[in-house]
């Protein structure tokens, strides 16, 4: 394979609602931002590729109306997937695998607030047997959430400390939107929102957009002086049913971990894409991640979660780690669907 | 035992709260006004009606605000036979892309007050405002584009914006 | 680095306006089996999934793909789904045909469909949205304009259009698979039609349709071991262009000119119109067959309705054009491209049965969407590149 | 004029996405649904001899077509569940309800729906539950109103 790298990442805060911003106005800065931010001139890139959801605006074409943040004149190769950011970087890293270009733009957005998010998420779900029952988001994850817990492989309090845990890493990142110390006590004290599940357990409503420039050999080594080169890559999907599945595991992650390098590989850092606290238990089995891993250093998808968005988050922000020399290699995950049903795996890695 | 089931209906729901973000709130409250109000790009100085909040040729965000007439060309049309889903208007009608005077690119909008078999590339026309007390910072505040009684504009002078 | 890829199995649904028979599921699958049981393989060989199709609102399932994967045999595998509206059907082949070639997988499963009886078209793909004009026109109120433009700049007769409406129709009676069979069809059943948005009458446009679209994509090594024939990628190409700016040739537009020209280079074509044996051009309203084949670089500029006219584009013209019948005959709209996609790879096979130009070699499969501003192309042959 | 300094703020206005989806359902799924409309239960047997409910069309493991019919009992077992005190529109129950998936009696995997229990300390994976028939049933997922305990023997 060809030696990838991700060479800028920038991203906008996340908002519980950004009102004033239409996702054109969102973008356009951002994306000059990223590009500035790899050194490489706009008209070098050669590919140009972006993930987001119709759904999440209520409205068809979406990504199309996007594309005017983009500038894309004279006309530029260009693709969309209807998923998260992270697998549009997939689709850009494949791509450079050609060997005819060097440079690859990636982006993602998604206004998470326009809509009742967990109520839209239930059009996701198989539209005869379950849609129909109107399902929410939270109440799904609860059930895989009580599965673990009757498993004995987590318990309230430690899905408590996971919460605590990664809003008090996201005081160091800005663009974080629920970030502070949190006390275990008090937060075992609130409330179910849907039990086994509490508030704390549940990522926030956000709005978003994060972009990434990959380039590939010594274009990259040219551009930036660590790139964060891409060692391996790679997604797995599950059946979509949640009765058909072992919702304690998640052996979708683990394969696409083998088959990216990342078992027995030795990380400094993990970003997880686990929208709900128990979930990143369940990533950190499935990626067997050792003790000494600073996991979602970011403070992860519990403290800054615009969907569409955030796995692709989770690849800039392990990237950005690599790119300024706090870590030397990384992995980060990116999930789609109910309950971690798709799962995309990726190891990065700086210079020695 | 009856006919077996084939199908099943699904209804959906989903209520959404929109931004028009800031370009659009900027057009919005100055049609409200009885006016156009465009942005022109930084780069290429080209002026947008309604403006989108970036020069998508640039993508870069718009800048300095430019009125607009509400005068302009009509630069091609279609006429609409066929109703649809929430259609409302009487058939037959025409709706056209609009050069407004002192824009760069055509408006979509109705034309309005000459027969239909009339209706031509190159026609000029002007906004139809709703009255002022009705107006609100939508786009139905337009009623209609309906002609000036200007003599047609060269095919020329509008053939860069088919 | 840059591997071979070849089409080494082909399947599509027929295509009508209700497939009232079958879930999302089940028309996913007959295509989806259909092109496994050409390659005469089965899901247990193939390495990973390329989904693609139009809006998720025409069918009220966001990411269909989730649901869809087990139906699609994806577990797990990678499973990509792309969206890059009218022209997904090709941009979702070329995605799968980018995995092959990159070395990344070597059987990958391609499938696109829409059902679009689920809901209505119309309110699918223009609801009434806050701040928007008003889309007082419906599909075809967007692209007439342009076909009115387009006759003005190039002074074709008035019925070049009903031409090709005939001539699509009588392609699509040699289609067992095509959605509309009008064995009556003729310029005076055209010419009598509604004109719905003028200057487009009713048979000069597309149908709605359910139907889905499938093929297997192989590396050279699994091409070898194929049992039938395949067409081999000679060259892809995308571009994009925004919807709106100051200036821009919707009728001719750059991203289409740009995006051939990238695939010619790719092919080593340097005479589209001698080299290449048929074309399937995504044609929804009839006057876009004249319009694509001078943005193709076929004819010069305005003169693309003279190849119409002198019956260039028909089965027994020097460029035959959507010998299938097209989307004037068939169009599940995220399917559609990859039909076009699909019906090229069928020709240089030769297992396009009715519909097959004797001899077919080199053949284009071509899409585009949105504002006429999304365009995915590709070419394939008979013989390895 | 709009000035976002001066805090004018931009425009915002609901929208309503509505549609009623009108759904073929293929061999599988009605017969799924028939079998529901009659009060009757039936899974799908893989060739690897699982039961599935509610069935597929084809094997979720390997994508292979499934035929097989076996109807299963009204009753099962809870596997895992979570209590929503607030229910949403479009759920099956008004008041405060346990989601469950429930594996029936007969069947290999499990089903997604609704418990009808007093209160969350009533609910307990491996508990057993009995599906609750509604009245004027038509052929939906719907027809199971919901499931209820099993009255303890």
């Amino acid at each position: 394979m060809r030696d990838v790298a991700i060479v800028s990442f920038a991203q906008t805060p996340s908002l519980r609602r950004e009102r004033d911003k239409d996702e054109v106005e969102m973008l356009a800065p951002l994306l000059g931002e990223v590009i500035e931010r790899s050194g490489i001139p706009r008209k070098e890139i050669g590919f140009t590729v972006s993930g987001s959801s119709d759904y999440l605006t209520g409205r068809p074409f979406s990504f199309v109306i996007a594309l005017d943040a983009v500038g894309a004149w004279p006309p530029i190769e260009e693709s969309h997937v209807e998923m998260d950011g992270a697998f549009a970087l997939h689709e850009a890293w494949v791509r450079l695998q050609h060997g005819d270009i060097d440079v690859a733009l990636v982006y993602a957005f998604g206004k998470s607030s326009l809509g009742s998010l967990r109520d839209v998420l239930v059009t996701q779900l198989d539209p005869y047997y379950t849609a129909p029952l109107w399902p929410d988001a939270i109440s799904l994850a609860a059930l895989q959430a009580r599965a673990l817990l009757d498993a004995g492989l987590c318990t309230e309090r430690e899905m408590a400390q996971i919460a605590a845990r990664n809003r008090a890493k996201a005081r160091q990142n800005p663009f974080a939107q629920l970030r502070g110390d949190f006390d275990v006590e008090a937060l075992l004290a609130s409330p179910y929102l849907v039990s086994p599940l509490r508030k704390h357990d549940c990522p926030p409503i956000s709005d978003g957009a994060a972009a990434v420039v990959l380039a590939a050999g010594d274009r990259a080594r040219k551009a930036v002086s660590r790139p964060a080169w891409i060692r391996g890559i790679d997604h797995r999907i599950e059946p979509h049913s949640l009765g058909v599945r072992d919702l304690c595991r998640s052996p979708s992650t683990t394969l696409a971990a083998r088959k990216a390098g990342v078992l027995g590989a030795s990380v400094d850092v993990a970003e997880l894409h686990a929208p709900f606290s128990h979930q990143e238990v369940i990533l950190r089995n499935a990626l067997d991640l050792g003790p000494n891993v600073d996991i979602n250093p970011s403070g992860g998808a519990l403290a800054a979660h615009p969907m569409m968005v955030a796995g692709l988050l989770r690849l800039g922000e392990a990237a950005s780690r690599i790119l300024d020399g706090r870590a030397k290699r990384a992995v980060a995950h990116a999930t789609s669907g109910p309950c971690l049903q798709q799962n995309l795996v990726c190891l990065m890695e700086g210079d020695p | 035992m009856s006919e077996p089931v084939r199908r099943i209906k699904a209804p959906v729901r989903l209520a959404f709260e929109i931004n028009a973000g800031h370009a659009l709130t900027g057009f919005l409250r100055a049609i409200a006004e009885g006016r156009f109000l465009g942005q022109r790009c930084v780069s290429c100085h080209k002026v947008y009606v309604p403006p989108r909040g970036v020069c998508p040729t640039c993508g870069l965000l718009l800048g300095e605000e430019v009125p607009v007439a509400d005068t302009g060309t009509l630069t091609t049309f279609c006429t609409v036979n066929v109703p649809y889903e929430g259609q409302t208007m009487k058939l037959p009608y025409v709706y056209g892309s609009i050069l407004l005077d002192g824009a760069d690119i055509p408006f979509p909008h109705l034309v309005q007050g000459l027969p239909v078999p009339e209706v031509r590339m190159g026609l000029r026309l002007k906004a139809v405002w709703a009255p002022p007390a009705e107006r609100k910072p939508t786009m139905e505040s337009i009623l209609w584009f309906s002609p000036t009684g200007e003599p047609d504009a060269p095919f020329a002078s509008y053939q860069e914006h088919l | 680095m840059n591997e071979r890829c070849a089409v080494i199995g082909i399947g599509q649904t027929k295509h009508t306006t209700k497939r009232d028979d079958l879930s999302l599921a089940g028309l996913v699958r007959e295509a989806a089996l259909r092109a496994l049981a050409d390659a005469e393989l089965s899901f247990a060989d193939i390495d990973a999934v390329v989904i693609g199709k139009a809006p998720d609102m025409f069918e009220g399932v966001m990411m269909p793909e989730l649901y869809l994967a087990d139906a699609l045999g994806a577990v797990g595998k990678p499973m990509l789904r792309v969206h890059t509206a009218g022209s997904v059907g090709g941009s979702t082949a070329i995605v799968a045909a980018n995995l092959v070639r990159a070395g990344v997988h070597e059987r990958v499963l391609t499938v696109a469909f829409e059902k679009q009886s689920e809901s209505d078209a119309m309110w699918a793909l223009s609801p009434k949205y806050p701040f928007q004009p008003p889309l007082l026109a419906g599909a075809g109120g967007y692209f007439a304009p342009l076909v009115r433009a387009y006759i003005r700049r190039s002074g074709a007769p008035l019925d070049v259009g009903m031409l090709v409406a005939v001539k699509d129709r009588q392609n699509a009676l040699k289609n067992p698979y095509a959605h509309l069979h009008l064995p009556d069809i003729s310029l005076e059943t055209v010419k009598a039609s509604p004109m719905l948005w003028d200057p487009i009458r009713y048979l000069e446009t597309c149908p709605s349709s359910d139907g889905a679209v499938a093929m297997v994509l192989a590396s050279e090594a699994h091409a070898a071991k194929a049992p039938r024939a395949p067409a081999w990628v000679r060259g892809t190409a995308m571009r994009s262009e925004p919807t709106m700016f100051a200036g821009r040739d919707q009728v001719n537009p750059r991203a289409g000119i740009d995006c051939a020209k990238d695939l010619y280079r790719q092919a080593g074509i340097t005479d589209p119109r001698r080299e290449i044996d048929v074309a399937e051009i995504y044609v929804p309203f009839s006057w876009f067959e004249p319009m694509w084949m001078e943005n193709l670089g076929f004819s010069p500029v305005n003169e693309g309705w003279k190849m119409t006219a002198e019956g260039a584009t028909a089965m027994s013209g020097d460029l035959p054009v959507n010998p299938s019948g097209g989307v004037l005959s068939t169009n599940p709209i995220g399917a559609s491209g990859m039909l076009r996609f699909a019906e090229a790879a069928l020709q240089v096979r030769g297992q396009a049965g009715e519909h097959q130009i004797a001899g077919a070699t080199v053949a284009l499969g071509h899409a585009y969407g949105g504002g006429s501003q999304f365009f995915s192309m590709w070419i394939v042959g008979s013989e390895k590149p | 004029m709009y000035d976002p300094a001066a805090g004018d703020g931009t425009l915002t206005a609901p929208y309503v996405l509505e549609y009623t989806y009108r759904r073929s359902l293929g061999p599988v799924i009605g017969r799924f649904l028939t079998g529901l409309r009659d009060g009757k239960i039936e899974g799908i047997r893989t060739p690897a001899g699982q039961v599935l409910v509610p069935p597929t069309e084809y094997d979720p493991h390997t994508g292979e077509p499934l035929t097989d019919f076996v109807e299963v009992g009204q009753s099962g077992v809870v596997t895992t569940w979570a209590w929503i005190a607030e229910p949403r529109p479009g759920q099956p129950l008004a008041r405060p309800f346990a989601w469950a998936l429930i594996r029936l009696d007969g069947a290999d995997t499990a089903l997604l729906h609704a418990v009808d229990a007093p209160g969350p300390e009533h609910m307990r994976s491996g508990m057993r539950v009995t599906v609750r028939w509604r009245a004027e049933r038509v052929g939906g997922i719907g027809d199971i109103a919901c499931f209820e305990p099993e009255p303890v023997r």
